[in-house]
């Protein structure tokens, strides 16, 4: 039995003391301009100022500001103020800030509540600024109303495990995995493909220094690899998750390598399945027991377990069959990074004339030709020499609806993909040092060279007599076979602007695709970790610029493509941003959550039990027995580390005895009351 | 220290200042005299009648920046106001003097 | 000479620095940030609102100008300048010159009576010169921190201010700079920009042509805190019909010497013109450029919303700026998809959109090399964006060349990770690579 | 002098999960779309705390319509799109002992990017409304 058995103490010590005057400050936030260039500030904050218990009520251009907080602080101090209610902005965005100002008042910091304005108010009603203005008023009576009823919470203080969990081994994984256990704290880095690397190994010569990608990518593994608190994890994915910020508990499943290092190079040789190397996109074969590429990390082959179709191998005269005995492993993490990068845009069959005609590549099938090609004094494709390439910008990038076809999600997409611009740039000009023969033609809407140093690129192609024209988004070039007997094979057509629009066609040896950057197929995780999507479909950010890496759930944040594109530079930015956070945020060893979890009312609570069946979490509530003048009875208990307040017991308990913390029935009841009152006048009270 | 000791202290350290700082003082007082000119010419122009920038440029021989300039401070820190517009121009007038 | 003690040093106040010494604070090290302005904020807090949400830039600054002045682990040094920076095994020995406020920093409360006594009218540079201000003032309503600042250049010492002041003795005509010590495991430049002086192209006729203004002039006449509240020109007052953005006034501009692509002011052009849109639903806006850059997540989109909305962009270079004779700029431009032809067009209201350039020159003080374009120089941007060529010294944002406000806080957190790596390494005790010559070099110059 | 006279529009109550409706009429807010102001947006962590009485409560005070705008499947909260899902089926079945027409609640699921969604619910709301009239009209009448 518990010894807890002083209920009456339980409950008293979250209500505020009853005999305290509430004394409500009430502030509208104009938001410089954004809420009162619709909402008349001054009439609702004449009309909040006249409702019980509202001691003061103001106005101010930024309430969020240091002067706007210290307004609230100050009124705390001097006129007594116990609740505080301020309409401005959406609560995600400062409802924190507010709370901190409280705080420092010297106020509970949940004796706060923050009204949206803006975005529910002022920025969705400019036709009707009367509505606006009282639609602000009733909400934030309501706040008001609902403040009054607000009790001192403490926030819950939980250990936080000093690991964090990185999922991707591209650039931005690694470097955010090298970060976070630079700053001391346990990283484990899952990568799903047997080899680190990602796309930056696929990749030669890099902007805006020229040097080799795999150079200072092998540099960085060799970083991660040899740092003691950092744990890799190749062909494993994530295949459970519960928990929260501070523990979140991660079951991650592993393939098998499939081939031991003594039989390995034996065991490629004897493979005779092949498949289309992902890593040249598709330009050449490998088998299904392969390496990445040669110097690759994990240097061991792995077996591609989704393409290994069973193949007896004859290894040193024995008849060997491969087996994925996949492995399972539990951690506890306090952090997980999001670091699952890209895929470059794949056209659709005929996009381009791409798939249907033979001399389409895409840019990134276009390096690795190069790469393939390697000291050869000629560019050829097929066989046949390669004189004339033209090059199609923002495929896939820049889309307009009703004029580009949609992706199969329906969605165009309508974002710039930032690095195709100077990698074509870049790879042009590879191709006139290696072949200057080569006539180059690009074909752009608009050139985005706008990186530092990115501008030469730019500059070098002109010198290198690359030709350039201009067309316009709403006139897609078009690429289609020569008749036969041209010259050329592939014709491409446009109106070049920068010749009066001009309808040009021009005979090459090869098309090649300036393809954009696309998230990877990462659905099932953003299902499982509850992250969102934004609607280009790359992980969502808080905001761009308050909380720029962090998920919209607390210990999840993102690094580099996963988010959009970026280059490797601006990747390994966000990667470090990331580190930073999370090293942030469990450095201290411990996390703060909300107190926002059920909390039963002693007094009034039954032990009717319905709470506890309902609720789908363990050990979140459960009944136990009490001693209550000399009888045992059971009552129920919340455990606040495993309950995540979603409230389905409070819809089902029949004495109304719980409730949950911060978010309570009484409290909306209250709110809907005032929300239909009759609309006092709201007049503006000159000074 | 008695009033008039801490009042004599404070005369001779203006002075020690006044003296250390004497060419941006000179300067500024120059400064100061022109730009009195202009706002007094400029709030006599629209008293009782608001006008447009170039309507008091006009009237006074400025420049219609400086004009637009002082107009601001009067807005910022004296007795100047928008009143109305005039065409694609704002016209400016006189509130009650703030005390 | 008074020596404090820290673990990071963040060289400039502006969100970059903000962000930085945020980020490192949160990690638990303790953090001097030096700004030489009277107030945090940097150019954002200057700024109407923001791209692609267009949040007001307050919105985003404020809160963090309050953050780094309320945080345990940071102390905000303003009005203070970096002048020299010593390297020894034990870290950083900087000397911090503290420039006189003539206003007691611990008394004075902010209330601007002093201001409102003044009776010397000054162009705001807050409001670059189109608003006033007085000699002594609060440098903006939320200036972090809330102290006045006289400006004994162009002070008469009538001693108004002293008058009307509440606080005894808060006036202080007698202050004199002073030099204290900070001491600092690591250093981290967020030092900015500037923008490429308005006059920076005589052909454009800005300085002398008062209708012609910059990008950061358009941002004050946006912002509701701005000189005259609302859109009108500066030249005359006229509220314009017909605004026009000359796009790369300043950026990929070789008469300049300047070769890059400054960023932001595809965006920032396309975002002033879709706010004169709200203000002035009459007005007709036109934007001459060379390429449209609105590479950042959701700016495509925001591109295709201003074009969606009518507004004008025109592929041109702008060769020249005349003035009629009602003030109004004359526009000569080459229409590059009208056959190169040339024509002259009138508007109301002229904006260059101005570049950045590198900020003050952080060589000579910091020892960490520059390079070619003048931005501190990074060795390897690919890998390690913050990492200058000077061990322990980092850079963020805009002083690492041009970026937006997004990629600055970002490479802010990436910078904070760096100087926090490497405080924890030089707490171990572990490797910290001085080298022999590095050392000596530094402490003789 | 300005003055605000009441908008006699019936009232609509949008209860939002913070995970979805309410971050999805935000989103609406940052695209600066445009909808009618009687629309009064509250913040829930899960609609599952709301007994069905709450509800009925509401209309009684005068609420003509609510729209719960959850998180449907993708609700952060195991067993509670079901559980709200059966404490709306069983609030209509109330609702019509009431006399009270169904169409004045609805639960729908909107996520943080639904802004198309989102307007279409409000607009759609609006049109029943035009057509049912207040609730107050229609709890006078005797069942």
């Amino acid at each position: 039995m518990p010894e807890n058995s002083d209920l009456s103490n339980k409950a008293k010590d979250q209500k505020p003391s009853p005999d305290e005057e509430i004394r409500i400050g009430v502030y509208t936030c104009e938001c410089g301009g954004n809420i009162s260039d619709v909402v008349k500030c001054p009439l609702v904050a004449a009309g909040l100022d006249k409702l019980p218990n509202v001691v003061v009520s103001r106005t101010d251009a930024s309430m969020c500001s240091d002067a706007g907080q210290s307004l609230i602080e100050k009124d705390i101090k001097e006129k007594g103020i116990n609740r505080v209610v301020i309409g401005s902005c959406a609560p995600s965005l400062h409802e924190q800030t507010f709370r901190g100002a409280v705080a420092r008042g010297g106020l509970n910091p949940y004796y706060y509540y923050h009204v949206g304005i803006r975005e529910q108010d002022s920025w969705v009603h400019h036709d009707d600024p009367e509505g606006a203005t009282e639609k602000a008023f009733r909400l934030m009576a309501a706040g008001i109303s609902k403040a009054k009823l607000l009790k001192p919470l403490e926030s819950i203080h939980l250990d936080a495990e000093e690991h964090a969990l990185v999922i991707g081994g591209g650039v931005a994984g690694l470097r955010s995995a090298w970060d976070i256990a630079r700053c001391g704290i346990r990283v484990t880095l899952v990568e799903k493909s047997p080899f680190l690397g990602g796309r930056m190994a696929q990749l030669e010569h890099i902007f805006p220094t020229g040097e080799k990608a795999r150079d200072t990518l092998h540099d960085l593994i060799q970083k991660v690899i040899s740092h003691p608190k950092i744990t890799i994890f190749t062909q494993a994915e994530l295949s459970s998750v519960k928990g929260y910020v501070g523990d979140f508990q991660i079951q991650i499943t592993q393939q098998s390598r499939g081939v031991s290092d003594d039989i390995a190079e034996d065991a490629m040789a004897a493979c005779t399945t092949e498949v289309p190397d992902e890593y040249n996109y598709g330009l050449t074969k490998r088998k299904v027991i392969y390496r990445r590429y040669p110097g690759c990390y994990p240097s061991s082959p792995a077996v591609d377990w989704e393409n290994y179709n069973g193949e007896v191998l004859n290894i040193n005269g024995e008849k060997v069959v491969l087996k994925n005995n996949p492995k399972t492993f539990d951690l506890k993490v306090g952090a997980i990074v999001m670091a699952t990068g890209f895929n470059p845009y794949e056209p659709r069959k005929g996009e381009y004339g791409y798939g249907e005609i033979p001399e389409i590549l895409t840019l990134p099938q276009f390096i690795r030709l190069m790469a393939i090609n390697g000291n050869e004094d000629k560019l050829s494709w097929k066989g046949h020499p390669v004189r004339d390439i033209a090059l199609i910008h923002c495929v896939g990038s820049r889309q307009i609806e009703g004029i580009h076809e949609p992706q199969p999600d329906g969605q165009v997409n309508n974002y710039c993909s930032r690095v195709c611009c100077t990698a074509s740039l870049q790879t042009e000009n590879e191709v006139k040092d290696l072949y200057p023969q080569i006539n180059i033609f690009d074909v752009y809407e608009d050139i985005r060279t706008y990186g530092r140093d990115h501008e030469s690129y730019y500059k070098r192609a002109s010198e290198n007599m690359v030709t350039f024209f201009l067309f316009h988004d709403d006139e897609i070039p078009e690429v289609v076979p020569a008749p036969k007997g041209d010259t050329h094979p592939v014709l491409v057509k446009f109106k070049d602007h920068l010749s009066l629009g001009v309808e040009m066609e021009i005979a090459v040896d090869l098309v090649v695709l300036a393809v954009g950057i696309m998230p990877r197929e990462i659905d099932d995780l953003v299902h499982m970790l509850k992250i969102s999507k934004g609607t280009d479909r790359f992980l969502l950010e808080v905001h761009p610029k308050l909380r720029p890496v962090e998920t919209a759930v607390t210990g999840i944040v993102i690094a580099g493509t996963a988010q959009g594109p970026m280059n490797i530079q601006e990747s390994c930015s966000a990667a470090g941003a990331s580190a930073a956070k999370v090293a942030a945020l469990l450095g201290k060893g411990f996390v703060e959550l909300e107190p926002f979890v059920a909390h039963v009312d002693m007094q009034k609570c039954t032990g009717t039990g319905a709470c506890v069946e309902v609720c789908c979490y363990e050990d979140a509530i459960t009944l136990q027995t009490f001693s209550i003048d000399g009888q045992q009875v059971p009552r129920a208990v919340v455990s606040p580390a495993n309950c995540v307040g979603c409230g389905s017991c409070v819809s089902v308990c029949p004495n109304r005895a719980i409730d949950v913390q911060g978010w309570e029935l009484e409290q909306y009841e209250a709110m809907i009351d005032t929300i239909t009152m009759d609309l006092p006048e709201l007049v503006e009270v000159s000074a | 220290m008695s009033d008039h000791e801490t009042a004599k202290n404070r005369s001779q350290m203006l002075k020690e200042v006044r003296e250390k700082h004497k060419e941006t003082v000179a300067r500024t007082q120059e400064l100061l005299k022109e730009q009195q000119k202009n706002k007094r010419v400029i709030k006599k122009s629209i008293k009782g009648q608001p006008k447009t920038v170039p309507e008091i440029a006009e009237e006074v021989g400025l420049p219609t920046h400086i004009v637009l300039w002082n107009l601001t401070v009067l807005k910022k820190y004296g007795n100047v106001s928008e009143a109305g517009m005039s065409g694609e121009y704002f016209q400016y007038g006189l509130t009650e003097e703030k005390k | 000479m008074e020596k404090l003690n820290f673990d990071a040093l963040v060289v400039g106040g502006g969100i970059a620095g903000m962000q930085s010494a945020l980020d490192i604070a949160d990690q638990g090290y303790q953090v001097a940030l030096v700004e030489k302005e009277a107030s945090v904020g940097g150019k954002m807090i200057a700024l109407s609102k923001v791209f692609p949400t267009l949040d007001c830039a307050s919105c985003i600054t404020t809160p963090k100008m309050s953050a780094v002045a309320h945080h345990k682990n940071i102390n905000i040094f303003t009005y203070c300048e970096v002048q020299a920076v010593k390297k020894s095994r034990d870290g950083f020995a900087a000397e911090v010159l503290k420039k006189p406020r003539y206003v007691n920093e611990d008394t004075c409360t902010g209330c601007r009576l002093c201001e409102y006594a003044c009776p010397i009218d000054l162009p705001s540079a807050f409001d670059l010169n189109m608003g006033a201000t007085r000699t002594i003032n609060v440098p903006f309503s939320t200036a972090v921190p809330q102290i006045a600042v006289l400006d004994m250049d162009n002070c008469i010492l009538c001693g108004k201010c002293e008058k009307a002041c509440p606080v005894e003795d808060c006036i202080d005509f007698t202050q004199e700079p002073e030099i204290f010590e900070i001491e600092a495991q690591s250093i981290v430049l967020a030092t900015g920009f500037k923008t490429t002086p308005i006059d920076a192209k005589q052909e454009y006729g800005a300085g002398k042509f008062h209708n012609v203004i910059d990008g950061l002039m358009m941002e004050r006449l946006l912002a509701p805190t701005g000189p005259y509240g609302r859109i009108i020109r500066p030249g005359d007052g006229k509220e314009p019909e017909s605004i026009a953005y000359v796009q790369c006034a300043g950026s990929r501009d070789e008469t300049l010497g300047v070769e890059y692509c400054s960023r932001v002011c595809c965006m920032y052009a396309i975002k002033q013109a879709m706010l004169i849109s709200g203000s002035l639903p009459l007005a007709d806006i036109t934007i001459y450029y060379m390429d449209i850059r609105t590479f950042g997540k959701g700016y495509e989109q925001f591109y295709q919303n201003a074009k969606a909305m009518g507004i004008e962009f025109i592929k041109g270079k702008v060769a020249k700026i005349t003035e009629d004779e009602d003030q109004n700029p004359v526009v000569r431009v080459e229409l590059i998809e009208e056959g190169s032809q040339v024509v002259e067009r009138t508007h109301d209201l002229v904006v260059l959109s101005v570049g950045m350039l590198p900020g003050d020159n952080s060589s000579p003080v910091y020892h960490v090399p520059i390079a070619g374009d003048g931005f501190v120089s990074i060795p390897s941007p690919n890998s390690s964006p913050a990492v200058t060529e000077s061990h322990g010294i980092f850079v963020t944002g805009t002083a690492g060349g041009p970026m937006d406000i997004v990629d600055s806080i970002i490479s802010s957190g990436d910078a904070a990770v760096e100087a926090a790596a490497y405080i924890e390494n030089h707490k171990n005790g572990k490797s910290v690579p001085v080298p022999a010559g590095e050392e000596m070099e530094l402490v003789n110059a | 002098m300005t003055r605000v006279t009441e908008n006699q529009k019936p009232k609509i109550l949008i209860l939002a999960t913070l995970s979805g409706g309410y971050a999805g009429a935000d989103s609406v807010g940052q695209l600066h779309e445009e909808y009618p102001t009687n629309t009064y947006i509250l913040p829930v962590i899960s609609p599952s705390m709301f007994p069905e009485d709450f509800y009925l409560r509401s209309f009684d005070r005068g609420i003509d319509a609510i729209i719960i705008m959850y998180s449907g499947t993708d609700s952060p909260f195991k067993g509670a799109p079901e559980h709200t899902a059966q404490l709306i089926n069983s609030t209509y079945t109330k609702m019509k002992e009431r006399g009270i027409d169904t169409r004045r609640l609805r639960l729908t699921a909107i996520c943080t990017v639904c802004t198309k969604p989102f307007l279409k619910e409000v607009n759609q709301m609006n049109e029943v409304l035009d057509e049912i009239g207040y609730i107050n009209d229609e709890l006078a009448v005797p069942a």
